[in-house]
C-alpha cells in the first residue's frame, strides 16, 4: 500500500514534470519554421526594381498589394478593404485602417500615392501602365483614374506593392532594397546574398499572424542539387523539381510531389511580313494561312509532352488558359488542327510549297524548361513537311534584345508568355494589336500580325468597364486569332514542387510560393 | 711506418649509361699522408673529379663505387652509411670545387654558408662561430671580413669567392682537403695568389690535400707527390720532382711537353696527338697505345700493370721511358 | 636536323615509353575522330534515328544495359559512345583550328615585332603583357559572353588568347637570330626583308613552336570544354565533349553518371595523350634541358 | 623601391584603363541590357524611361565618360539588375571566392612542393615517375568534370559531403568565413580540391623542373661536401633556388584559380564572385562585369607586384627597378 502510494506520488511528480516539459516543448514547437529551396536568390527586395520570380516571391512576403490575388487567380481585398467605380474611369479604394508597417508606421493613403508615384518613374512603370492619375482623398481613401474604361484595374493593382513613404524617403533607394519595410506577413531578418534569406512572422499582420514563425529561403540553382537538399532534409520545400526526379521523390513516402499547370504558354511567333528576314524567298510563305496551318498540324505536341517533358506539360488549347478572360470555351488548337503530317504536307502542296523552304527559328537555351530539346524536336517534325528549320539558340541575355520588336532579324521565334493578372486582354493588346497604331499596343507583336477586326475588338474590350463585356469581346478576338494562327501555342509548363509530407502547401497559379498559406503539421 | 691518412686501394667507380658501363675510375690506388699535398693529374675526362667525389661518397646514380677500399684514418669510409658519412664530409674531409662562381649558393649570405659548416660539425655557440668565420675570412685574405659576412656571393669577384670557398673548406679543421681544379676558372693573376694561399693554409693547419688538376705546372709548384691518371687508371705516380724531371710514362711526358716554358720559347708547344678515347670501347691492352709514339704490338694485347720503375716512380707501361740525363 | 630526326630523335622516341604511349593515344583518338562515324551505327544528331524509349540506358555491363549502347544512352536515347565520337570531332577540330590560327597570327606578329622592333614591337609586346596578366580562361569567357556562342566565336576567342605565346616565343628567337652574321650577310647581299624572314629567320624560329603548339591544342580543348560547360561555348546543335558533360550534369544527381562521366574521361585521355607527346617533344627539342 | 612602386602603380592604372575601355566596347556587342530588367511588354515610352534610369540613353562614348568620371570619385557604377553599387555586390561575395581560392592554393602548394622536390631530386625513381604521370593527368583533367565526379562519389553515391553552398559561416572582422566551422570545412572541401588539382599539378611540375636544374649545380654538391643533411640540402639549398619559377607560377596560378573559380562556383553553388560574374553575363549586367574584370585586373597586378617583391626576398641577385 505504502509502496503503491509512493509510486502514485512519484507518478504524479513524473506526470507534472512531463507536463512542464511538454509545455516547454510545445512552446518550442510553436516556433514553427520552414526552409524553402528556391531556384535562385532574390535579386531585389524593392518591388519597383525588378520582377523576376524569386524576388516576386519575397516581395509578397514583405509587402502587400491593395488587391490580393488568391492562389487560384481570383481577386479579393488586400490593403484596400473595398473599391468602387465612381465613373467609367475613376476608382475609389478604401484602405484598411490600423495596418502597420514593420517599422510601426501606420498605412495611409499618402503611402499609396507615394508608391504609385515612384512606380511611374521606375523600371517597373509597366505595372502602372493603365493608371492615368491618382490622389489621396483622405487618409484612407485613394482615387485612381485610368486613361480609358479599364475593367481589370484591380487585377493590375495586385502586382503593385505598397511601400512606406517615410521609410523609403529616409533610407534611400539602396537601403530600401536591402532592408525592406512593408506591411506584409513577414519581416526580413537577414539576407546573405546567394546563401539565404531569413524572414520572421509579422505578429501584427492585419489578417492575423502567419502560422510559420520563421521562413528561410535558400537559393539552390541546380535542379538536382535542389532535389538532393530536399532528400537530405536541408530544406522542406523545393520549387521547380527536376522533371527527372519526379519518380524518385514520389516513391519515397516522406515526400510528396505537387504539380500545377503554369500560366506560361510557350508559343511560336510567325512572321507575317511579306518579306521575312531569314527566308530566302521573295515572298514570305508563312503569310499564307495554309502554310501556318500545315505547321500546326506538323507539330506533335503530345510527343513533345511525352518524350521531352516527361508528361509534365499541358498542351495549350489557346493563347490564354481557361481561367483567363478571353478564353473561348470549347475551342482548342488540338481539336481544330490535330497532328496530321499527311494533311500538313497536302496543305503545303496546296499553297505551292510542296518543296518546302528554309527558315531560322530563334530560341533560348536556358529560359524555358527543356527549350533546347523542344526546338530540336520541332526541327525534326517540321522537317517532315520539308520546312528546313535552322536553329539559332542563345542565352536569354541576348535573346530578348535580339528578338525585340520590330524583330528585324527573326522569322520564327519561340518564347513564353504568361498573364498572371488573369486577363487575356493584356496579352492580346500587346501581342496581337497592329503594330505602331496606338501607344501601349502591339509593342510585342513579334510577327507583325495585323487584323483590323481584332484591333477593333481589343479597342472595344478596353473601352468597357464591365468585365463580362470585356470577356465577350476578347473571346470573339480569340475566335479570329485561332483561325488566323499568328502564333502557334505549344504547351504550358507544369509547375513542380516537392515537399516533405508534413508540409501543407498548395501551389499557386502564379507560381508565387507564399509561406502565409503554408503550414507544417507534426 | 704510420698508416697514411688516406689510402685508396683499387677504387672502382662505374657509371651505368644507356651506351654501356663506363668505368670512370678503374682500380685506382694511391695514398695521402698527413700534411702532404698530392697532385692528381690528367686530361679532362680522365676520372680525376670522380675520385674526389668517390672519396666523399658523393657519386650519384647511375654511378656507384663498384669496388676497392677508401681507407681514411684506418677505416674504410666507402662502406659507411649516409649518416656517418655526413660526419666525415666537411669535418674530416673538405672539398673545394672548380668553379667558385657556382659552388656558393647564390641565395644565402656567405656568412650563413660558412656558419652552416660550423653548426653541423661543432658545438660552438653563435658568437663563437661568428668569430671563427671572421678570423677564417681574414686568414684567407679577405679584408673587412666582418661586414663581408653579410654579403651575397654575387657581390664578390671570382678570386674572392674562391677564397671564401677555401675558407669554408678549412673552417671545420678538416684533415684532408680535396681541391678540384681550384684555380682553373680564375684569372691567371689570381691563380697563383690562390695557390699560395692554399699552400700556406695547408701548411699552417697541418692538413693534407689532394690537388686535382690538369695542369702539371701547378702540380710542380704545389705537390709533394703526383699521381697521373689516364682513362680511369693510374699510369704513373711518384715524388713530384722525380716525375717532373724524368717521367717514366709516355703520357706524363706528353703532358710535360705541353707546358709552355719560358726557357725554350722558340720551340713549338707539343700536344699529345689524338684525343682521349671513349672509355666504353676500350678493349684489352694499354689505353694510351693509340696516342703513344712508342706503342708496340704487346701494348694492344695486355694491359700494363702499375709497377715500380725507378726511384719513387711507379708506372703502368710495358716500355717505360729511360731516365733523362 | 635531318640527322637528328633520323637517329637520336627516333632512338630516344623509341626508348621513351610515355612518348610512345602519348602518340598512340593521340593517334587512336585521331582515327576515332576521322573514322568513328563509320564505326557507330547511330548518328546522334539525326533525330529520326533516336529511339526515345531507350533513354537513360546504363552502360552495357550494368543491369538494364543494352548491347546496342556500349556506354549507355542519354535522355533522348542517344548513344553516349556515338555522341562522344561526334563530340570529339568538334572538340579536336576547335583545338587544332584555334591553335593553327593562333600560331599563324602569333608567329606573324612575333616576327614583325622581333625583326622590325621600334614602336610596333613596343605596342605588340605591351598588349601581350597586359593579356598575359589575365588568365586565358577569363578572357575567353568574357569574349564569348560578349559575342555569343558558336564554333566561329570560340575560334576567335581562343585565337585572341592563344597568339601571345607564339608572338613572344618567336620574337625572342627572332631577336637572337638576327644578331647572327649570316643574317647580316644576307642583308648585305641585298635580300629583301620578307625574303630574309621567310628563308632565314622563320625556319630557325619554328622548332620551339612545335612544343608550344602541341601543348596548346590540349589546353584549348580544355578551355573550350570549360566554356561549353558554362553554356557560353558551342551551341547545342554542335555539341563538343564539354557540352556533353554539361548536359549530363543535371541528371548526375539522379545517379545517371554515364552521360557525363564518359565524355569527361574521354577529354582527359585525349588531353593526356597530347600532353605526354608534348612533354616528350619538349625534352627532345629544348636544347637547354638536354 | 619607391620609384618602382610608383612605376607599377602607373602601369596598373594603365592596365585598368585599357581593361575598362575594352570591356565597355565589347559589352556593347551583347544584347541591350534594358530588356533584361523591364517587363517584356513594356511600351516604347517605358523602355525609354528605363534607359534613362540606367543611363543607357547616352551614346556609348558618353556612357564611358560618365563611368570614368564617376570612377575618379570612387563610384564604380550600379548594377542594372540589382540596382546596387556594383562594387558592393562584388565585395560582398569576394570573401567567399578568396576563401575557396586560398584554401585551394594552400592544398595545392602544400602537396605539390614536397612532391615536386622529391621528384626533382630523385628523377629516376619509380615513385617520381609515378608522380610525374599523375601530375600530367592532373593538368589534363577538365576541372568541372572532376567536380562533378566528386559530387557523384561523395554527395550522391556515398552522401557524406554536401554538394552546394558554404554551410555555416562565422563573421570575422566583418568577413563571412566558413573555414572556422566544421560544417564550413565539409562544404569547402570538394570545391577546393576540384579547384586545386590543376594548380597542384602545375606547381609540382615547375618545382620538379627547377629542382632538377638546381640539383646539378655545384653549390648543391658543395653543400653535400660540407656534410649537410639531405633534407637540409633539398629544402634549404635546393628549393630556395628553385623557387623563382615556382613563385612566378604561383602568382599566375592564383590568377587562374580566380578565373576557374567561376566554374567551380557554378558547380558547387558557391556564393562567390565567379557565380556573380556568370549570372551577370547571362543577365547582361554590364556594370558588374566591368567592375569584376577591373577588380580582378587590380588583384592580378597586386599579385604580380607581390611576386616581384618575393623575388627579391628569395634571390638577393634580383633587385626591383
Amino acid at each position: 500500500m505504502m509502496n503503491l502510494r509512493l509510486i502514485a506520488t512519484k507518478g504524479i511528480l513524473f506526470a507534472g514534470a512531463l507536463l512542464l516539459a511538454s509545455t516547454a516543448l510545445s512552446n518550442q514547437l510553436y516556433a514553427k519554421s520552414l526552409t524553402v529551396g528556391l531556384t535562385s536568390d532574390a535579386v531585389n527586395l524593392d518591388p519597383q526594381a525588378g520582377e523576376e520570380l524569386s524576388s516576386n516571391i519575397l516581395f509578397y512576403h514583405i509587402y502587400d498589394p491593395l488587391v490580393r490575388r488568391n492562389a487560384d487567380l481570383t481577386f479579393g481585398p488586400g490593403l484596400a478593404e473595398s473599391w468602387k467605380l465612381t465613373d467609367d474611369t475613376t476608382w475609389l479604394f478604401s484602405l484598411r485602417k490600423g495596418v502597420k508597417f514593420h517599422n510601426g508606421e501606420e498605412l495611409k493613403a499618402s503611402d499609396v500615392v507615394f508608391t504609385l508615384d515612384r512606380l511611374k518613374k521606375s523600371l517597373m512603370a509597366n505595372l502602372g501602365a493603365n493608371i492615368a492619375s491618382f490622389k489621396a482623398i483622405d487618409d484612407h481613401t485613394v482615387e485612381i483614374k485610368t486613361p480609358r474604361p479599364y475593367a481589370v484595374l484591380p487585377n493590375d493593382l495586385a502586382a503593385v506593392l505598397i511601400l512606406n513613404a517615410k521609410y523609403v524617403k529616409e533610407a534611400g533607394d539602396e537601403q530600401a532594397d536591402l532592408k525592406p519595410i512593408g506591411t506584409g506577413p513577414y519581416k526580413l531578418v537577414e539576407w546573405v546574398k546567394e546563401d539565404h534569406i531569413t524572414l520572421e512572422a509579422n505578429k501584427d499582420y492585419y489578417a492575423g499572424p502567419a502560422k510559420l514563425d520563421t521562413v528561410v529561403f535558400r537559393p539552390i540553382t541546380n535542379g538536382a542539387t535542389r532535389t538532393a537538399a530536399l532528400l537530405t532534409g536541408e530544406v522542406d520545400v523545393i520549387q521547380d523539381l527536376n522533371v527527372r526526379d519526379v519518380e524518385r521523390v514520389k516513391s519515397d513516402d516522406r515526400y510528396k510531389v505537387l504539380m500545377r499547370p503554369s500560366l506560361l504558354n510557350v508559343v511560336l511567333s510567325i512572321d507575317q511580313r511579306d518579306k521575312s528576314p531569314t527566308i530566302d524567298l521573295d515572298k514570305n510563305p508563312m503569310t499564307d494561312r495554309r502554310v501556318r496551318e500545315a505547321m500546326v498540324r506538323a507539330i506533335d505536341v503530345s510527343a513533345i509532352n511525352k518524350v521531352i517533358m516527361n508528361g509534365l506539360s499541358t498542351p495549350s488549347e489557346q493563347y490564354v488558359p481557361a481561367s483567363h478572360t478571353g478564353y473561348l470555351d470549347g475551342a482548342s488548337f488540338r481539336d481544330m488542327y490535330p497532328f496530321d503530317p499527311g494533311k500538313a504536307a497536302a496543305l503545303m502542296a496546296e499553297a505551292g510549297y510542296a518543296d518546302g523552304f528554309t527558315v531560322t527559328l530563334d530560341a533560348t537555351n536556358n529560359r524555358y524548361v527543356n527549350d533546347q530539346q523542344i526546338v530540336q524536336a520541332l526541327a525534326s517534325m517540321l522537317g517532315k513537311i520539308k520546312i528546313n528549320l535552322k536553329l539559332n539558340l542563345m542565352p536569354k541575355s541576348n535573346f530578348f534584345s535580339y528578338i525585340r520588336v520590330p524583330s528585324d532579324k527573326s522569322s520564327l521565334i519561340m518564347s513564353g508568355w504568361d498573364v498572371p493578372s488573369g486577363d487575356g486582354g493584356s496579352m492580346y493588346s500587346v501581342m496581337f494589336y497592329s503594330r505602331g497604331k496606338k501607344e501601349g499596343y502591339g509593342q510585342v507583336n513579334r510577327g507583325s500580325y495585323s487584323n483590323a477586326q481584332v484591333d477593333a475588338l481589343i479597342d472595344k474590350a478596353d473601352a468597357t468597364s464591365k468585365l463580362v463585356e470585356r470577356d465577350e469581346f476578347l473571346q470573339q478576338a480569340t475566335k479570329i486569332l485561332m483561325t488566323d494562327i499568328p502564333m502557334i501555342p505549344l504547351h504550358y509548363e507544369q509547375d513542380l514542387y516537392a515537399a516533405k509530407t508534413n508540409v501543407e502547401i498548395t501551389p499557386r497559379a502564379d507560381k508565387f510560393l507564399w509561406a502565409y498559406e503554408i503550414d507544417v503539421k507534426e | 711506418m704510420a698508416e697514411p691518412l688516406l689510402d685508396l686501394r683499387g677504387l672502382q667507380t662505374h657509371f651505368q649509361t644507356f651506351g654501356g658501363l663506363v668505368k670512370a675510375v678503374d682500380g685506382v690506388s694511391f695514398n695521402v699522408k698527413a700534411g702532404e699535398i698530392v697532385g692528381l693529374v690528367g686530361e679532362s675526362g680522365g676520372g680525376k673529379s670522380v675520385i674526389g667525389f668517390s672519396i666523399l661518397g658523393l657519386v650519384d646514380p647511375p654511378g656507384r663505387i663498384a669496388g676497392g677500399e677508401i681507407r681514411f684514418d684506418g677505416r674504410d669510409i666507402s662502406k659507411l652509411g649516409e649518416r656517418e658519412m655526413r660526419n666525415v664530409r666537411g669535418r674530416d674531409i673538405a672539398m673545394v670545387f672548380q668553379d667558385p662562381m657556382t659552388s656558393l649558393n647564390p641565395v644565402y649570405t656567405i656568412g650563413r654558408q660558412m656558419d652552416e659548416v660550423l653548426r653541423l660539425h661543432t658545438n660552438l655557440d653563435e658568437a663563437a662561430r661568428r668569430t671563427r668565420c671572421i678570423r677564417m675570412l681574414e686568414d684567407v685574405g679577405i679584408s673587412g671580413a666582418e661586414s663581408r659576412l653579410d654579403a651575397y656571393p654575387h657581390q664578390f669577384s671570382g678570386g674572392m669567392r674562391q677564397r671564401v670557398v677555401i675558407a669554408i673548406a678549412l673552417l671545420a679543421g678538416s684533415r684532408l682537403i680535396i681541391a678540384d681544379e681550384p684555380t682553373t676558372a680564375l684569372d691567371v693573376t689570381v691563380q697563383s695568389q690562390i695557390l699560395k694561399l692554399m699552400r700556406r693554409q695547408v701548411q699552417e693547419t697541418g692538413a693534407a690535400m689532394i690537388l686535382i688538376t690538369h695542369d702539371l705546372a701547378v702540380v710542380s709548384e704545389m705537390a709533394d707527390r703526383v699521381v697521373v691518371l689516364y682513362c680511369g687508371k693510374v699510369v704513373e705516380r711518384g715524388l713530384t720532382e722525380e716525375v717532373i724531371r724524368s717521367p717514366a710514362h709516355p703520357y706524363t711526358r706528353g703532358l710535360l711537353d705541353s707546358i709552355p716554358r719560358i726557357t725554350d720559347r722558340q720551340r713549338r708547344l707539343r700536344q699529345i696527338p689524338g684525343t682521349v678515347p671513349d672509355i666504353r670501347t676500350l678493349g684489352a691492352g694499354c689505353s694510351f697505345r693509340g696516342r703513344c709514339a712508342h706503342a708496340q704490338p704487346l701494348c694492344a694485347e695486355r694491359s700494363p700493370e702499375l709497377v715500380p720503375v725507378r726511384g719513387s716512380l711507379d708506372a703502368a707501361c710495358h716500355f717505360p721511358l729511360q731516365e733523362a740525363l | 636536323m635531318q640527322r637528328l630526326l633520323s637517329s637520336e630523335f627516333v632512338h630516344n622516341y623509341r626508348h621513351n615509353i610515355p612518348a610512345v604511349l602519348g602518340s598512340l593515344l593521340v593517334l587512336a583518338f585521331a582515327c576515332l575522330a576521322i573514322f568513328g562515324p563509320l564505326l557507330v551505327w547511330q548518328d546522334p544528331y539525326d533525330v529520326s534515328q533516336l529511339e526515345l524509349m531507350d533513354s537513360f540506358k546504363p552502360p552495357v555491363w550494368l543491369d538494364g544495359g543494352d548491347p546496342h549502347y556500349l556506354l549507355g544512352t542519354d535522355g533522348q536515347g542517344r548513344d553516349v559512345l556515338a555522341s562522344i565520337i561526334y563530340g570529339a570531332r568538334i572538340s579536336a577540330f576547335i583545338g587544332i583550328a584555334a591553335m593553327a590560327c593562333s600560331c599563324v597570327i602569333g608567329t606573324t606578329l612575333g616576327l614583325i615585332s622581333g625583326y622590325y622592333g621600334g614602336m610596333l614591337d613596343a605596342v605588340i609586346m605591351r598588349v601581350a603583357d597586359i593579356q598575359l596578366s589575365f588568365p586565358s580562361m577569363l578572357i575567353a569567357l568574357f569574349l564569348m559572353s560578349a559575342f555569343g556562342n558558336g564554333i566561329g566565336m570560340i575560334l576567335i576567342a581562343l585565337t585572341a588568347v592563344g597568339w601571345v605565346v607564339y608572338a613572344r616565343t618567336v620574337r625572342g628567337s627572332t631577336l637572337s637570330e638576327i644578331q647572327k652574321e649570316y643574317i647580316q650577310a644576307a642583308r648585305v647581299a641585298g635580300l629583301s626583308d620578307t625574303e630574309i624572314i621567310r628563308r632565314h629567320v622563320l625556319p630557325n624560329v619554328l622548332t620551339p613552336l612545335i612544343v608550344v603548339s602541341t601543348i596548346q591544342v590540349g589546353s584549348f580543348i580544355l578551355i573550350e570544354a570549360s566554356l561549353s560547360f558554362l553554356g557560353v561555348g558551342v551551341p547545342i546543335t554542335e555539341p563538343s565533349l564539354g557540352l556533353l558533360v554539361k548536359e549530363g550534369f543535371d541528371v548526375l544527381f539522379s545517379g545517371i553518371w554515364w552521360t557525363s562521366a564518359f565524355p569527361g574521361l574521354f577529354i582527359m585521355f585525349l588531353v593526356f595523350g597530347i600532353n605526354l607527346f608534348g612533354d616528350f617533344l619538349r625534352d627532345e627539342l629544348n636544347p637547354r634541358l638536354r | 623601391m619607391l620609384g618602382y612602386t610608383i612605376k607599377r602603380l602607373l602601369q596598373m592604372v594603365l592596365v585598368l584603363f585599357v581593361v575598362s575601355i575594352i570591356v565597355f566596347l565589347m559589352m556593347s556587342f551583347t544584347g541591350d541590357p534594358v530588356f533584361m530588367v523591364i517587363p517584356i511588354d513594356s511600351t516604347q515610352a517605358e523602355i525609354e524611361q528605363a534607359r534613362r534610369l540606367l543611363g543607357l540613353d547616352q551614346s556609348l562614348f558618353s556612357q564611358y565618360w560618365i563611368f570614368l568620371s564617376n570612377l575618379l570619385q570612387g563610384d564604380f557604377g550600379r548594377s542594372y539588375v540589382f540596382r546596387q553599387p556594383a562594387m558592393d555586390l562584388i565585395l560582398e561575395r569576394l570573401p567567399a571566392t578568396m576563401e575557396m581560392v586560398l584554401v585551394a592554393m594552400a592544398f595545392a602548394t602544400l602537396i605539390a612542393i614536397p612532391l615536386g622536390v622529391y621528384a626533382g631530386a630523385n628523377p629516376n625513381r619509380t615513385a617520381s615517375r609515378g608522380i610525374m604521370a599523375a601530375s600530367l593527368f592532373g593538368i589534363s583533367l577538365p576541372g568541372f568534370w572532376v567536380g562533378m565526379m566528386l559530387i557523384y562519389f561523395f554527395s550522391v553515391r556515398h552522401p557524406f559531403l554536401p554538394s552546394s553552398g558554404r554551410g555555416e559561416t562565422i563573421e570575422i572582422l566583418g568577413l563571412r568565413l566558413s573555414i572556422f566551422t566544421a560544417d564550413g570545412w565539409s562544404h569547402i572541401l570538394l570545391p577546393a580540391v576540384t579547384l586545386a588539382l590543376a594548380t597542384l599539378a602545375i606547381i609540382l611540375r615547375i618545382t620538379r623542373a627547377g629542382m632538377m636544374e638546381v640539383m646539378r649545380q655545384d653549390y648543391i654538391r658543395f653543400a653535400r661536401a660540407k656534410g649537410a643533411s639531405r633534407t637540409h640540402i633539398l629544402f634549404a639549398h635546393g628549393l630556395k633556388n628553385a623557387l623563382i619559377p615556382v613563385v612566378t607560377i604561383f602568382g599566375l596560378q592564383l590568377g587562374d584559380l580566380i578565373a576557374f573559380a567561376t566554374i567551380t562556383e557554378t558547380i558547387f553553388a558557391w556564393p562567390g564572385t565567379g557565380k556573380l560574374l556568370i549570372d551577370s553575363i547571362y543577365r547582361g549586367d554590364r556594370p558588374v562585369i566591368v567592375v569584376y574584370l577591373m577588380l580582378t585586373a587590380f588583384i592580378f597586378v597586386v599579385i604580380n607586384f607581390l611576386v616581384d617583391i618575393v623575388y627579391t626576398v628569395i634571390d638577393p641577385r634580383i633587385t626591383v627597378k
